[in-house]
């Protein structure tokens, strides 16, 4: 048993003021500029004329505390002790000293842990859970990130796109990665209606809820002894009764996959934040290695890497050269499936003789 | 390749090589302290094979007094991988700017080491570290451990979830506002609406110092707090004739990106028409050394990003264009409890405050949390002639 | 001022003075052969003073074998206005182009000046010839004289609509397409959905010779036929240089509006990356001189454009990129076989094709009239993940 | 009694080829450029050298037949009969002398029709019928048309604005004009949901169709032995149901008046067509001589002449500037009116950090 009475909660997170660099502290809200010292390498620079060096370097996400002791061993070793992790889940380690960058990167290098991600590279996949954890998956989440940047480590470890290129990966439409303003966008998707457990509905889910729980109105109160009816026709297989009643299970190896999508982004650099657009419908889970997903997304990067222009984020060259010319160029095939039909679907049609031939 | 001990995995094996760190090293790394990874291992491979997850949907666990922050999670193949049977993940409030030392790191290691598979994300999308698997009858040890660490646990349920914040101030130098502050005081202030969920659904916050927005706050966050300046653009013609002499085209690299075009460059002299700006980002970012935000610094507040279920992903939308840096903290209680309070009462069950806000419409929405309408929240006025005239505004 | 004999019109009198040609004063001619017209006078003057209209809703009332042509108008207040207790108009299809000879208006007049008010609209919105205002009675014998002089009845009601289209290549150098025969034809082929309503609500075809669409074709007509070409832009240097030398500045009045940005000005020679040109007609507009549209002429078909009611204001949305300029006759006879196939099976009443689409969704429709989905029809895919996979697409 | 044998039917329009002046017949399709000679005044030049000249003159387009004749005379006497109308009304006179341009213009503005209407100016105002002949309107259509021309006319007969601008009226939502796609819309507004007629709707109505006429589902089946209820809060007085059912007026002299609409387009040049997007929501009705309609339209054009660029239409010079700046500059108030709550309303909404302060 746990002694109540010593039990400490609702502390919240420990302060960041502790963690952080003495250099950082010195001139926290002081920096003036920063310059890049090569892929991965930042230097910031105060106004008092201190600088910081930052040594990114990609990581799995997915950490065993293995691993993470021997980012510490590094940061003792080259930094003071102190390191970060950034919110595309890189490791960045920080340090006052200029001469520790070449061994602390060599050191990573070796381990495995490329160095990169800065600039206009390719960084780290923001991810989920996928079947390592979570039970909602359409598709794998880890794997699918290894083996697509396995094909694209080089341009992590390289700056040398247009602009900075975002892919993340949700496995499933909860899209916990957020991943709907992405680059490239890989999402989990199910093509089957909820496969109902008559049994198990109303032991498990309130009845009222799980109907009204379907955007579509695809649930229906059953008929002919059944507890719900699933108008297969209305379903778009977002999951979201699953979400609320474990009996109505979505999962189905031959027909869950992956889709990809398009040219979203988030900053408001230049243009105003957009979300990506759905560029391919179905690509069949094929694990362990996905190629048919690598070959996708490789493709894609390949031909905005070669036609856009200097600083075009994805969306911003697609909307300069049209949606046409983006399938023609990438060679994906367009389908009905690209047409919205959701509730803005009226807005995206094309209201304009602006044509190009 | 790879060292699997008696355990055939050979489909999973082959995520072992490659440049990009694997994450099946990882796990099979963590074998090393903890059985559950070679169950994880034996339950993937099934995975790999079968094309289908094996994990059975939720479960309501948790430590004591809280009810949040642990998702609990159970194998479906229970008997062919007992140590995974339970596998919990544990979620922790990351510090602000996910900032450590090595120390605080190895505290961490240890206490799960000692109670869960050993393995992590570093970090969960939503930016709260992730223990990876644990058993029940762990959950609260590992409590007790990491608050007497002064860790605490972050959000999970319709509750108030974890801030985020980007590097901000720490290391950036357009933050123009502390991020990493606010989003730390942010999160203490509402320890009891992160670990006992009181809404209809989630609410997340997230903090960028700039319009850069590099925790894409205006894309996940329902309250999205966005750095900007009031007054002029800073500008060191010295370092910009600097950038030109290096090779930045100005007129094309700079002026033409700027979305009002608002700039101009004779070949010497780079002028901004600041009345114009928009406070993008992008002449900034392409000459650091050159331009710099001004110093009337604040941040813009927007309502109401989430990803697409049920009404469709949305972006965050501006509610209050700006707030003086020194202000943040108390904008941001008084807005949230204006909005936690309508949503409290008018919210449906697992409605985002942005789904709220199409429903009701926005100058409802106005109307209730006490905002007067501004032309800055909206993209371009109606275009359809459907308005709801009301009656006071009738002669 | 007002010579408004003994009736007092004293508001509506207002409206004689000023530069701009005054209605009130076209009724007060009207009254010389119309006494119809002083009692128009008055029931306007009534709403003048009172600020509401005077007119009945609707009635059918028609001439014979036919279901539109004429709308049924009434006074609600005939005691006071007994002249205008009837007051229907006509609308009589005007000649393609809006071209008349003055003899043909001339018989016209005379005619209308034996039937009716004397007052006409020209033109309707929809392009009618519109003759304001007669009894019941004077309906069969006007429609009988002006048909005898070579005029028939326009569309009302749930019918094919009075096609309309620009002056085309009468009189614009820039038509891709013969816009005035199109429509003639097109008005020829379908007189007897013209003239007896088959559909769920109104359909409008409208034919513009150019992008610059001077017939409003994409904002109010279901088939919007819209001319276009496809080889490269005729240029001619020469002319360019005149431009130029006249005060044009190429690279800003030209090159730096063109929306994709595909021309280039180097001082004296101007270049058009045709591949990217989306023949907007700006660069065109400009300098008519010095730049045609090319030779590979035809036009685009849209569909779909409709005021607000019911489900808002549309505009018109791309189904066939391009049509050959000699097969657009063919092409919207086919199409608008299609469609109206589709409509009338499964149209709600009063739903415009245009909300049917919205409706049924887009690739649904093209299934539906046997077109092949293609990039062109969308301004970018969809960004929600709501699919609808069709059994066939699954393995 | 009409003879049914001897009646024709079903010609359609008389072919236009007959009331083609000479010069456009010998050279249709063959016009090669024009030029502008002053407002009002074209010259289209055709491959084989051939010019036809148009003159353009004012209508009040409710036109009685002796006006009518009087063009007709003027044809004659200076274009060999031959004339046309414009598609925002106006007349066109054609000739192939040019000596005959300056006595017709000289007699049109005599009689009181200016010239003009080209290139950059405001055209004729397309409207529709209004009190004159329509049981639909909320205000009157030719009257406001006067009063707004009357001021404005001097941008008719010059061609001084940096684009063309396009006002349209439509005197109810029906929106007869298709105003909603106008540089500038004026637009006939109720206020007041129908007032039901229970004892005329069974009689004049099926009463099922008018329920299903309400876009919001503001109409019920009766309680209380009426026949049909308005939930008065969900009206937002489009009109629909008093189209398909005459026993629902919605006139109201006190509330019924104008809004108007702003930045709208058609035409493809440049920027894609465009709606045009509430500037003021609701201005009252004010026979004889709508002083604030006329004021308001008069000042929106002065603020676009004075700050929009060369080639700018209003749509395209609000959007440069942006809404907020439009709202300052004209000093127009913003009301929770302008914010969209139809269908679409999402994205209307401003989702990006990009500001002008
Ligand atoms: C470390 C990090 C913040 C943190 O708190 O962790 C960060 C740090 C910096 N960002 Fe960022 N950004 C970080 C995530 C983001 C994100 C969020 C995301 O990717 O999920 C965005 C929005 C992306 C998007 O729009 O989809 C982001 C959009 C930017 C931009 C805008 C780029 C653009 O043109 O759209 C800049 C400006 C630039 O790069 O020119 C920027 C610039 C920077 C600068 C240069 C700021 C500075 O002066 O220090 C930092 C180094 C950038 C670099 O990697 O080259 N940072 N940055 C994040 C690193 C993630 C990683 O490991 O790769
Ligand atoms: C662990 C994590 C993914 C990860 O691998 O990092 C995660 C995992 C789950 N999310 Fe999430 N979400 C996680 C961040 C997000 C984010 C990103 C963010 O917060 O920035 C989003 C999108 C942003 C947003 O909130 O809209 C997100 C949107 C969802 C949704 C859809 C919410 C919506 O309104 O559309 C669900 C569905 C639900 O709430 O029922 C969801 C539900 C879930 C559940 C609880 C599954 C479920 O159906 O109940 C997942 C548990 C998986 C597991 O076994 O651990 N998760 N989820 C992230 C939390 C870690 C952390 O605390 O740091
Ligand atoms: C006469 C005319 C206005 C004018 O002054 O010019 C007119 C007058 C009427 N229109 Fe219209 N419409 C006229 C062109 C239009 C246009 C413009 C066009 O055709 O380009 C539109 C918008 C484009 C469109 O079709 O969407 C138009 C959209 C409507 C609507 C709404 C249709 C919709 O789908 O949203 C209605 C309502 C209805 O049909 O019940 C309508 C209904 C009416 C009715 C019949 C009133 C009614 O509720 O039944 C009006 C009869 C007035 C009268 O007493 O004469 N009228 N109407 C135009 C026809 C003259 C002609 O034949 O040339
Ligand atoms: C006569 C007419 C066609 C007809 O069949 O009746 C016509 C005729 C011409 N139009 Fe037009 N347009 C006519 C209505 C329109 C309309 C429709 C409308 O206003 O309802 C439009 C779309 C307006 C809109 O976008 O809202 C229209 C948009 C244009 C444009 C595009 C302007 C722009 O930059 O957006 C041009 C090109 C230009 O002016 O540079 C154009 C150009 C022309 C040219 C120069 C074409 C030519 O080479 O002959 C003609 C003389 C224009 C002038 O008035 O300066 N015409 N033109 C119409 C005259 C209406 C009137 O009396 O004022
Ligand atoms: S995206 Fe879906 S499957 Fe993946 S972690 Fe989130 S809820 Fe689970
Ligand atoms: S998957 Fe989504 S659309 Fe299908 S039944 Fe479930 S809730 Fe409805
Ligand atoms: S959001 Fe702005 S302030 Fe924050 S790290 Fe990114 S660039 Fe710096
Ligand atoms: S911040 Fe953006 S809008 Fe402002 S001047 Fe720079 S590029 Fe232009
Ligand atoms: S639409 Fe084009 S072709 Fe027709 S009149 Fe206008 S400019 Fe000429
Ligand atoms: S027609 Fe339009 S898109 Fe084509 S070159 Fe000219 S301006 Fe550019
Ligand atoms: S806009 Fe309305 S009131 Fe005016 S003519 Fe059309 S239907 Fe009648
Ligand atoms: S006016 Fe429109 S919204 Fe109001 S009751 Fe009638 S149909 Fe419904």
């Amino acid at each position: 048993m746990v002694d109540m009475s010593k039990r400490i909660t609702d502390i919240g997170p420990p302060n960041y003021e502790q963690f952080l660099h003495p250099v950082i502290k010195k001139n926290y809200g002081q920096w003036k500029y920063h310059e890049s010292l090569g892929p991965g390498l930042l230097c910031h620079t105060s106004e008092s004329g201190d600088k910081i060096y930052s040594v990114r370097c990609a990581s799995p996400r997915l950490l065993a505390i293995q691993s993470i002791r021997f980012f510490a061993d590094l940061a003792d070793k080259y930094c003071d002790g102190y390191l970060r992790f950034t919110s595309r889940n890189n490791v960045e380690f920080l340090t006052d000293k200029q001469d520790n960058i070449a061994p602390l990167k060599d050191e990573l290098q070796k381990a495995g842990y490329p160095v990169g991600g800065t600039n206009n590279a390719i960084s780290n996949i923001v991810h989920t859970q996928g079947w390592v954890h979570c039970h909602s998956a359409a598709t794998d989440a880890s794997g699918i990130v290894k083996c697509v940047m396995d094909a694209l480590c080089d341009r992590f470890t390289s700056e040398n796109l247009p602009a900075k290129l975002r892919i993340s990966l949700a496995c499933c439409l909860n899209m916990c990665g957020a991943v709907h303003c992405s680059d490239i966008a890989i999402l989990g998707v199910h093509r089957k209606p909820p496969k109902v457990n008559q049994e198990q509905v109303p032991k498990v889910c309130e009845v009222p809820t799980l109907i009204a729980s379907c955007p579509t109105g695809a649930i229906r109160p059953g008929t002919e002894g059944r507890v719900v009816d699933v108008v297969e026709e209305q379903c778009m297989y977002c999951g979201n009764c699953y979400t609320v009643c474990p009996a109505m299970p979505l999962n189905d190896p031959e027909n869950d996959g992956i889709s990809i999508w398009v040219g979203g982004k988030v900053s408001n650099a230049r243009c105003a934040p957009k979300f990506s657009k759905l560029a391919i419908p179905f690509i069949p889970n094929e694990p362990p290695r996905w190629p048919k997903v690598v070959e996708a997304v490789v493709n894609i990067v390949e031909v905005y890497a070669k036609n856009a222009k200097k600083f075009e984020r994805m969306g911003e060259w697609i909307e300069r050269i049209g949606w046409p010319r983006f399938f023609e160029l990438t060679g994906i095939e367009f389908t009905r499936y690209h047409i919205d039909d959701f509730k803005f679907a009226g807005t995206t049609y094309a209201r304009s003789a602006q044509l190009r031939y | 390749m790879a060292d699997n001990g008696n355990r055939k995995t050979e489909l999973i094996d082959q995520l072992e090589s490659g440049p990009w760190p694997s994450f099946v090293k990882e796990i099979k790394k963590a074998k090393e302290t903890s059985p559950a990874c070679d169950d994880l291992l034996g339950q993937l491979e099934l995975s790999y094979n079968q094309k289908v997850g094996h994990w059975k949907h939720g479960g309501i666990v948790g430590v004591m007094g809280y009810g949040g922050g642990v998702i609990g999670r159970y194998s479906d193949v229970p008997e062919e991988f007992p140590a995974i049977a339970h596998f919990h993940t544990m979620r922790i409030n990351m510090p602000s700017g996910w900032f450590y030392t090595s120390k605080s790191l190895r505290t961490l290691c240890d206490i799960w080491e000692r109670h869960g598979s050993g393995l992590t994300n570093m970090h969960g999308s939503t930016g709260d570290i992730i223990f990876l698997g644990t058993k029940t009858a762990e959950l609260e040890p590992t409590f007790a451990e990491l608050t007497a660490a002064g860790f605490d646990l972050g959000g999970s349920g319709s509750c108030m979830r974890t801030p985020s914040a980007c590097v901000g101030q720490a290391r950036c130098e357009w933050a123009s506002y502390d991020t990493m502050k606010i989003c730390n005081e942010v999160t203490h202030e509402y320890q009891d609406e992160l670990h006992r969920p009181p809404f209809p659904y989630k609410f997340k916050v997230k903090c960028s110092g700039c319009a850069n927005d590099c925790v894409a706050a205006i894309a996940r966050a329902d309250l999205s707090i966005i750095g900007t300046w009031k007054d002029d653009i800073r500008q060191d013609d010295a370092a910009v004739a600097e950038y030109a002499a290096k090779g930045i085209d100005i007129q094309k690299d700079v002026c033409d990106l700027c979305p009002t075009k608002c700039m101009g460059w004779d070949g010497s002299k780079l002028t901004i028409n600041n009345r114009e700006c928009v406070h993008c980002m992008h002449c900034i970012n392409v000459m650091p050394k050159a331009l710099r935000p001004g110093k009337e610094k604040g941040a813009v507040f927007l309502l109401g990003a989430k990803a697409p279920i049920l009404q469709g992903a949305q972006l965050s939308s501006v509610m209050v264009p700006f707030v003086p840096a020194d202000e943040i903290l108390e904008t941001a209680k008084e807005l949230i409890s204006r909005v936690w309070d309508f949503w409290d009462e008018y919210g449906n069950n697992r409605e985002r405050v942005g789904e709220l806000i199409q429903r009701v419409g926005m100058a409802n929405f106005l109307d209730a949390i006490g905002l007067d309408p501004i032309p800055e929240m909206i993209s371009a006025p109606r275009d359809n002639p459907y308005i709801f005239f009301k009656e006071e505004e009738e002669e």
